[in-house]
């Protein structure tokens, strides 16, 4: 039985299709991460998911149980929003028992719930204050902390740690993390920081234009993007991307004056493709002083970005701008005619025309 | 339970309503019913618009007229008299135009940055600021006529537009702060904390994020101040002078002429024409109120 | 711009106060000699309160304060009545309209402008409209006897302990959509995602209202309350549109005196503008400093 | 040098008025019904001939609402060319203050003293022995307009005075029929002003209201007046009492009352009926009491002005409203009486004839009430008479103590 399962899921308001016959499954205590840029439907869906909007075709099953028609608070999610959506003039003890006494649950029982979801998310001191006396991190806390007294199956976060400066949001990550191996809930998890996507998931779904291109493990994501947005969506700085044309019954990738020799490449049957696309991650590129046919690209140093522990450094090859990481040490100098090694083994190949790996 | 019955009942797609549930069917009721109880004066003065005056005279103010005429409207557009012109309120038109329409803008622009700071950079006296803005939203404005002509006076401005300027913003002042100190202040103030952060300046934090988080407080403000300086008489009358008249004024003569019988239905007919500016900014400004323009767009 | 603003405020309210102890008539008067040449002390407000229209409260002296309304008349106790019933019934109901309007219905637009449209007249017609249709002789009296209703009865508007009320109907017709208005852009000020967190805890919307967005609202309401306020305690065109100050001076209001007043005895106009004054600023300033002085330390 | 200026522009307009250079002069008024306005017509028509140019700055909605703006217009430095103003107390002020134009040159020139009667409407324009404002009117409010269909149908005699009135009251109310319509405000003021006059004598109203004799306004011969009006007020109960004069007027037109109390300017609503008076409807002057008339009526003032060809523009329209011409085209449209005797008023309709009859004997002529009195007591009385109408609970005594107050307190 599927924690979560979104079955031919569509969304239309009035002409304008927002998701498109959306399928989803999700496991038992699972981590699931939306990820897409503004306007793909991540939000939309969550919200399908949490009851909020009424979906226009499918089913969605929360526990086995099908939920398609029931209200949000019947649905057994909990949900933790972008701007917090505490309630102003209510303590955090009132914010967290609000909802249960409006369940009409035993008073002990909602003290106990109070109790453990303090307990876990070290909110304790603030439990009579107010919402305008709390920091940021301190205001995001509660709202987990909201959805945590509700004792629900399955947690909802809409862009939790957006509205946080980069530091709180970096810890906070961390705290997400642990409660998830704590409580083992199925968690759903909306961003659009691939950061925070890669460090949380079990599994990321990216989302465009209302469909979900991809969902795989994080690493799966990252070293076999399923087409070219993916590919250029996920990884900072983006994948370098080299238009040319695969030869020899695909033994070989081949643009300007320079062949790459794709013995070795992870993937489907590459054959001969007038136009097809090679993805090189920057880190698994490496400068080389001697040139080795088909595994080098011959280029010129431009410039480099240190950034502490590594630096990455921009070159011009046949043209076209690419960029490599290299530890600090190995920092060229700009002007220097060098070689990149090619990694095939973790490469990725696209169809030009159909944008699908190969 | 059978297949068939679990096929039936598993609930798929959008929900299936009724054609119209209890609770909407209260919420019109009670919309419409309200509705009607506003709309009662207005069906008098268009169906006395639309009557004779000796239909006027003698019949029930309820009943629609039997022979509709739109001789009150062309003459209260084209040639009701006001004193020696016989030129309907047409003639103030533009003028009306001139004076609201500067003066909205300077009023609301004044009045959202004071409310801005005394919301979000308090300065040393601005509780004492605001303590007498209110107060004055208090006075009746008439005993500050003559005082004001002394200040225009000196300020070497009376008798022109920017006199009904100044002293509409002047008047439109209080409210106006109120409104926008107020609305500023309900705005959760993380956003004013953050920009701050990301180091946006006095103006920045204005336009960049108050502004766009307010459009609806701002149609509520250009309808109040749209409202007051397009219906007033006394201030354009007094302080714009005889060659900025607006149409006020010739309403104002039509409708108030002392001594001459009344003519209710050009009066009527003249009123819905003068308020026509204001309320078709009333329906315009509609789409400004629709929920989350700013804050709703911008999330997947 | 702030500080004429301030300025005229401030120099406007100072003549005003002044000057009330002058015998200032017709014209105004402006400089300390003509001060000092025209000063009568307390007289205009021993006039003031001497005057019935202004203020009587033959037995308030053996009556408590409960009974106020009902002993005392004149203006004064009039915009009193006028104001607390206005205000009570205006914002409610603007509230409850907002609220309705905010149910995602169809033809908002047609309802906000039908509530709205009596904002926009000019009230020396749609008070005489008013003064109509409440007329015992013209109004919906006289069409509900004609349709053969003999005992309907509705005659405030000529009764001298009902008028105030009639006027106030038409007061909550003419103010009740801008309230309406400013509850709706409150509404919709309010963050949606504190829609969807009571949703999800299962809140029923009408509690959310209540115990939620009613006080996240404040900001917005305290501003309704002070334009509702002041707006009735300034109540000037209504009057003398409907009934102006009758039957008798039954229902005339204090900036009505001061209107009249102005262009013939404006000593009075300005005694009767500093009582208002004073009177406000005894309600207003305690206010002020408890609403926003907490606001500013914070 | 002052002297000098206006002497030369009094030259410029009196003697060569077609080459006076054409000036616009800027002129408020609170005339702006429609046969308010065919009047202001003939003079603008012929102070235009003159060569000037009459602008017209209309604001209806009488003294009230035209007094401060027209305070404001010349405090701030930028008054009108002249202004229709309510003569008396009411301008004295401006004219204390120096802000008025002193037209007494052209006034003794023309010799108004002796061509504008009565003699009280030029008193009231002058002040310390100065001319400061052009009577163009008289208008009376002592009329009591019957409609005489109402009896006939019902079989009864036409009252030929109040008193009559009053004693068809009963039968008229009887019959359904409210026998005196009233409207609210400044009308029910006229009433009771009426009443003073037709019950106590000219002699006394004008004792009280400009001697202030006390013992008169505290007397027996007011005590009648208050019991007049207390009685009246059975006959006009406050929900019959409509908000304006017109519809008052309207119900006497329609049948539905029998009588109403208004000025001169009543019978143009009646003309706009179509009724005829003496057939349709009678106009009783002092209520068919004693024929008597007050004289209010209009004037205009001429704010001073720095400009000297605006001054002689001035002087040109002062002398033009008081033309026989223009007095005879002015009158007919407004429904007045004019202000000079010699002139031809053949086309004026039966109440007019009858109100010119009696301006004839001067006796029975006086100053309206706000030559003798000044606003502000004059509304503190209106106040008080329309508290009496509308409070039946207030008593006579009470009424005329109150009365008397507000005439001792006035100041002289």
């Amino acid at each position: 039985m599927h924690s979560v399962s979104v079955q031919n899921l569509s969304l239309k308001f009035g002409a304008a299709e927002v998701l498109k016959n959306l399928n989803l499954d999700v496991e038992e205590g699972e981590f699931i991460v939306l990820l897409g840029p503004s306007g793909c439907g991540k939000s939309t869906l969550l919200n399908c998911l949490a009851g909020l909007l009424e979906l226009s075709e499918g089913q969605i099953h929360i526990k086995g149980k099908n939920v398609t028609w029931a209200e949000p608070s019947e649905r057994g999610i909990g949900m933790v929003f972008q701007s917090y959506a505490l309630y102003p003039q209510m303590t955090v003890r009132g914010n967290l028992s609000f909802g249960l006494k409006i369940a009409k649950l035993p008073k002990e029982e909602i003290e106990k719930r109070v109790q453990r979801a303090s307990e876990i998310l070290q909110i304790g001191p603030l439990l009579d204050r107010k919402p305008g006396a709390l920091s940021g991190g301190q205001r995001q806390r509660v709202a987990i902390g909201r959805a945590l007294v509700r004792d629900v199956d399955v947690f909802l976060f809409d862009e939790p740690l957006s509205n946080l400066d980069a530091k709180l949001r970096s810890e906070l990550r961390v705290e997400l993390k642990r409660l998830h191996n704590r409580l083992k809930n199925t968690m759903i998890y909306v961003t659009h920081d691939q950061i925070e996507a890669l460090t949380l998931a079990d599994r990321i779904a990216i989302m465009r234009g209302g469909i979900i291109q991809q969902l795989d493990a994080p690493q799966t994501i990252y070293n076999r993007p399923s087409n070219l947005f993916v590919a250029g969506f996920i990884g900072s700085p983006a994948m370098n991307f080299i238009k040319g044309t695969t030869v020899g019954g695909g033994k070989a990738f081949k643009f300007g004056d320079v062949t790459l020799n794709l013995v070795g490449y992870e993937g489907g049957a590459i054959m001969d493709r007038p136009k097809a696309i090679i993805g090189l991650r920057p880190e698994h590129l490496a400068i080389v002083d001697e040139a080795v046919p088909g595994l080098t690209i011959p280029a010129v140093v431009e410039i480099d970005e240190p950034m502490g522990a590594d630096s990455l450094v921009w070159l011009e090859a046949e043209g076209k701008q690419i960029s490599v990481r290299v530890p600090v040490e190995h920092r060229p100098v700009a002007g220097t005619k060098v070689h990149l090694k090619v990694d095939i083994a973790k490469s990725s190949l696209f169809d030009e025309t159909s944008e699908l790996r190969i | 339970m059978t297949n068939a019955a679990s096929f039936a009942t598993t609930p798929s797609g959008a929900k299936p309503k009724p054609f119209i549930t209890w609770e909407r069917f209260v919420v019109y009721a009670v919309l419409i019913v309200c509705a009607l109880f506003f709309l009662l004066p207005l069906y008098i003065m268009i169906m006395t618009s639309f009557k004779s005056m000796a239909e006027v005279q003698s019949g029930n103010i309820f009943v629609p007229t039997l022979h509709p005429t739109f001789d009150a409207w062309s003459k209260a557009w084209d040639s009701a008299c006001t004193g020696l012109y016989c030129e309907g309120i047409k003639v103030g038109f533009w003028n009306s135009v001139k004076i609201t329409v500067p003066s909205t803008i300077v009023s609301i622009a004044v009045a959202s940055v004071t409310g801005y700071s005394l919301a979000n950079w308090p300065f040393k006296f601005s509780e004492v600021f605001f303590t007498i803005l209110l107060l004055g939203s208090f006075i009746p404005y008439v005993v500050m006529i003559y005082p004001l002509v002394i200040i225009t006076r000196e300020l070497g401005i009376f008798s022109t537009l920017w006199a009904v300027i100044l002293v509409h913003t002047i008047f439109g002042l209080p409210i106006q702060t109120l409104l926008f100190r107020n609305y500023f202040a309900s705005l959760p103030q993380e956003l004013f904390k953050a920009a701050r952060v990301d180091g946006a300046g006095y103006w920045g934090i204005f336009f960049r994020i108050f502004v766009p988080m307010s459009v609806p407080i701002f149609t509520v403000s250009v309808i109040l101040q749209v409202t007051g300086i397009w219906n007033d008489f006394l201030f354009g009358v007094i302080y714009a002078g005889p060659t900025n008249y607006p149409m006020t004024v010739q309403l104002n003569n039509i409708v108030n002429s002392s001594m001459g019988g009344k003519a209710y239905n050009v009066d009527m007919a003249a009123t819905i024409l003068t308020g026509i500016v204001p309320l078709t900014i009333y329906f315009v400004s509609g789409k400004y109120f629709v929920r989350g323009i700013a804050a709703g767009a911008v999330k997947g | 711009m702030m500080l004429i603003v301030l300025g005229v405020f401030v120099c406007g309210t100072i003549w005003t106060v002044l000057f009330s102890f002058t015998n200032i008539k017709i014209l105004p008067i402006f400089t300390p000699k003509e001060w000092i040449d025209g000063f009568v002390g307390l007289a205009n407000y021993r006039r003031l309160f001497n005057t019935d229209r202004w203020m009587s409260c033959p037995a308030i002296t053996h009556i408590g304060m409960a009974d106020w309304r009902f002993t005392c008349t004149g203006a004064l106790p009039n915009m009193v009545t006028y104001a607390v019933l206005s205000i009570a019934i205006a914002v409610s109901l603007g509230f409850l309209l907002a609220v309705l309007m905010d149910q995602k219905i169809r033809a908002e637009g047609v309802f906000r402008t039908i509530y709205l449209y009596p904002f926009a007249l000019s009230f020396v017609v749609t008070g005489h409209v008013w003064a109509w249709i409440m007329s015992p002789e013209y109004g919906l009296q006289a069409s509900m006897r004609q349709l053969g209703w003999d005992s309907f009865s509705f005659g405030w508007i000529a009764d001298r302990k009902m008028v105030m009320y009639a006027i106030v109907i038409a007061g909550i017709w003419q103010g009740t959509g801008f309230v309406m208005a400013l509850m709706l852009a409150g509404l919709r000020g309010i963050d949606e995602d504190i829609w969807k967190a009571s949703k999800v805890d299962g809140i029923p919307a009408w509690r959310t209202y209540i115990q939620i967005v009613i006080p996240m609202m404040k900001p917005v309401l305290v501003t309704i309350f002070v334009i509702v306020t002041s707006g009735a305690v300034r109540i000037y065109d209504l009057v003398v549109a409907i009934t102006d100050g009758g039957p008798g001076i039954s229902s005339d209001v204090p900036s009505r005196y001061i209107y009249q007043n102005f262009s013939a005895n404006l000593g009075q106009s300005l005694s009767a503008s500093t009582v208002m004054l004073v009177a406000m600023a005894i309600v207003l300033i305690p206010w002020i400093r408890m609403e926003f002085g907490k606001k500013s330390q914070a | 040098m002052k002297n000098w200026k206006l002497a030369a522009a009094l030259c410029a307009s009196v003697a060569l008025p077609s080459v006076a250079m054409a000036t616009d002069l800027e002129v408020t008024h609170w005339w702006t019904s429609g046969g308010e306005s065919a009047a202001v017509a003939e003079f603008a028509k012929a102070f235009d001939a003159t060569g000037n140019h009459w602008v017209d700055g209309a604001i209806a909605g009488s003294s009230d609402t035209a007094r401060p703006i027209i305070i404001s217009r010349i405090m701030g430095g930028n008054p009108m060319g002249a202004t229709q103003l309510n003569p008396g107390k009411d301008a004295d002020e401006l004219i204390k203050a120096g802000l008025m134009q002193d037209i007494t040159d052209l006034a003794t020139k023309e010799d108004w003293a002796h061509i504008l009667r009565p003699a009280s409407q030029l008193a009231s324009c002058t002040v310390d022995g100065k001319v400061y404002c052009v009577p163009v009117n008289l208008h009376s409010g002592q009329w009591m307009w019957v409609n005489r269909k109402v009896f006939e149908d019902n079989g009864m005699a036409v009252p030929t005075n109040y008193n009559e009135l009053i004693a068809a009251a009963p039968a008229l109310q009887a019959k359904g029929i409210q026998p005196l319509s009233l409207a609210q405000g400044w009308a029910i003021g006229l009433l009771a002003g009426d009443l003073m006059v037709a019950v106590a004598g000219v002699d006394n109203y004008v004792k009280v209201y400009k001697d202030r004799d006390m013992t008169i306004a505290k007397g027996p011969e007011f005590t009648k007046v208050f019991e007049a009006i207390a009685a009246a007020r059975q006959f006009a109960p406050a929900d019959k009492i409509v908000p304006q004069w017109n519809e008052a007027v309207s119900l006497v037109i329609q049948g539905k009352a029998a009588a109403n109390i208004m000025g001169d300017w009543a019978g143009g609503e009646f003309a706009v009926a179509g009724l005829v008076a003496g057939k349709d409807f009678d106009c009783l002057p002092g209520l068919g009491l004693t024929p008597v008339l007050d004289t209010g009526g209009d004037v205009f003032y001429f704010p001073k002005n720095a400009d000297p060809a605006i001054t002689a523009a001035q002087l040109t329209l002062a002398s033009t409203l008081v033309t026989k011409d223009v007095q005879v085209a002015f009158n007919l449209k407004k429904g007045s009486l004019p202000m000079r005797a010699d002139v031809d008023l053949s086309k004026a309709n039966d109440c007019m004839k009858k109100g010119l009859e009696i301006l004839d004997h001067s006796t029975a002529v006086f100053p309206s009430g706000s030559q003798m009195i000044d606003r502000d007591s004059l509304n503190q009385i209106n106040d008080l008479l329309n508290e009496f109408f509308a409070n039946t609970d207030m008593s006579v005594a009470d009424a005329q103590a109150k009365f008397a107050a507000i005439i001792e307190a006035a100041p002289k």
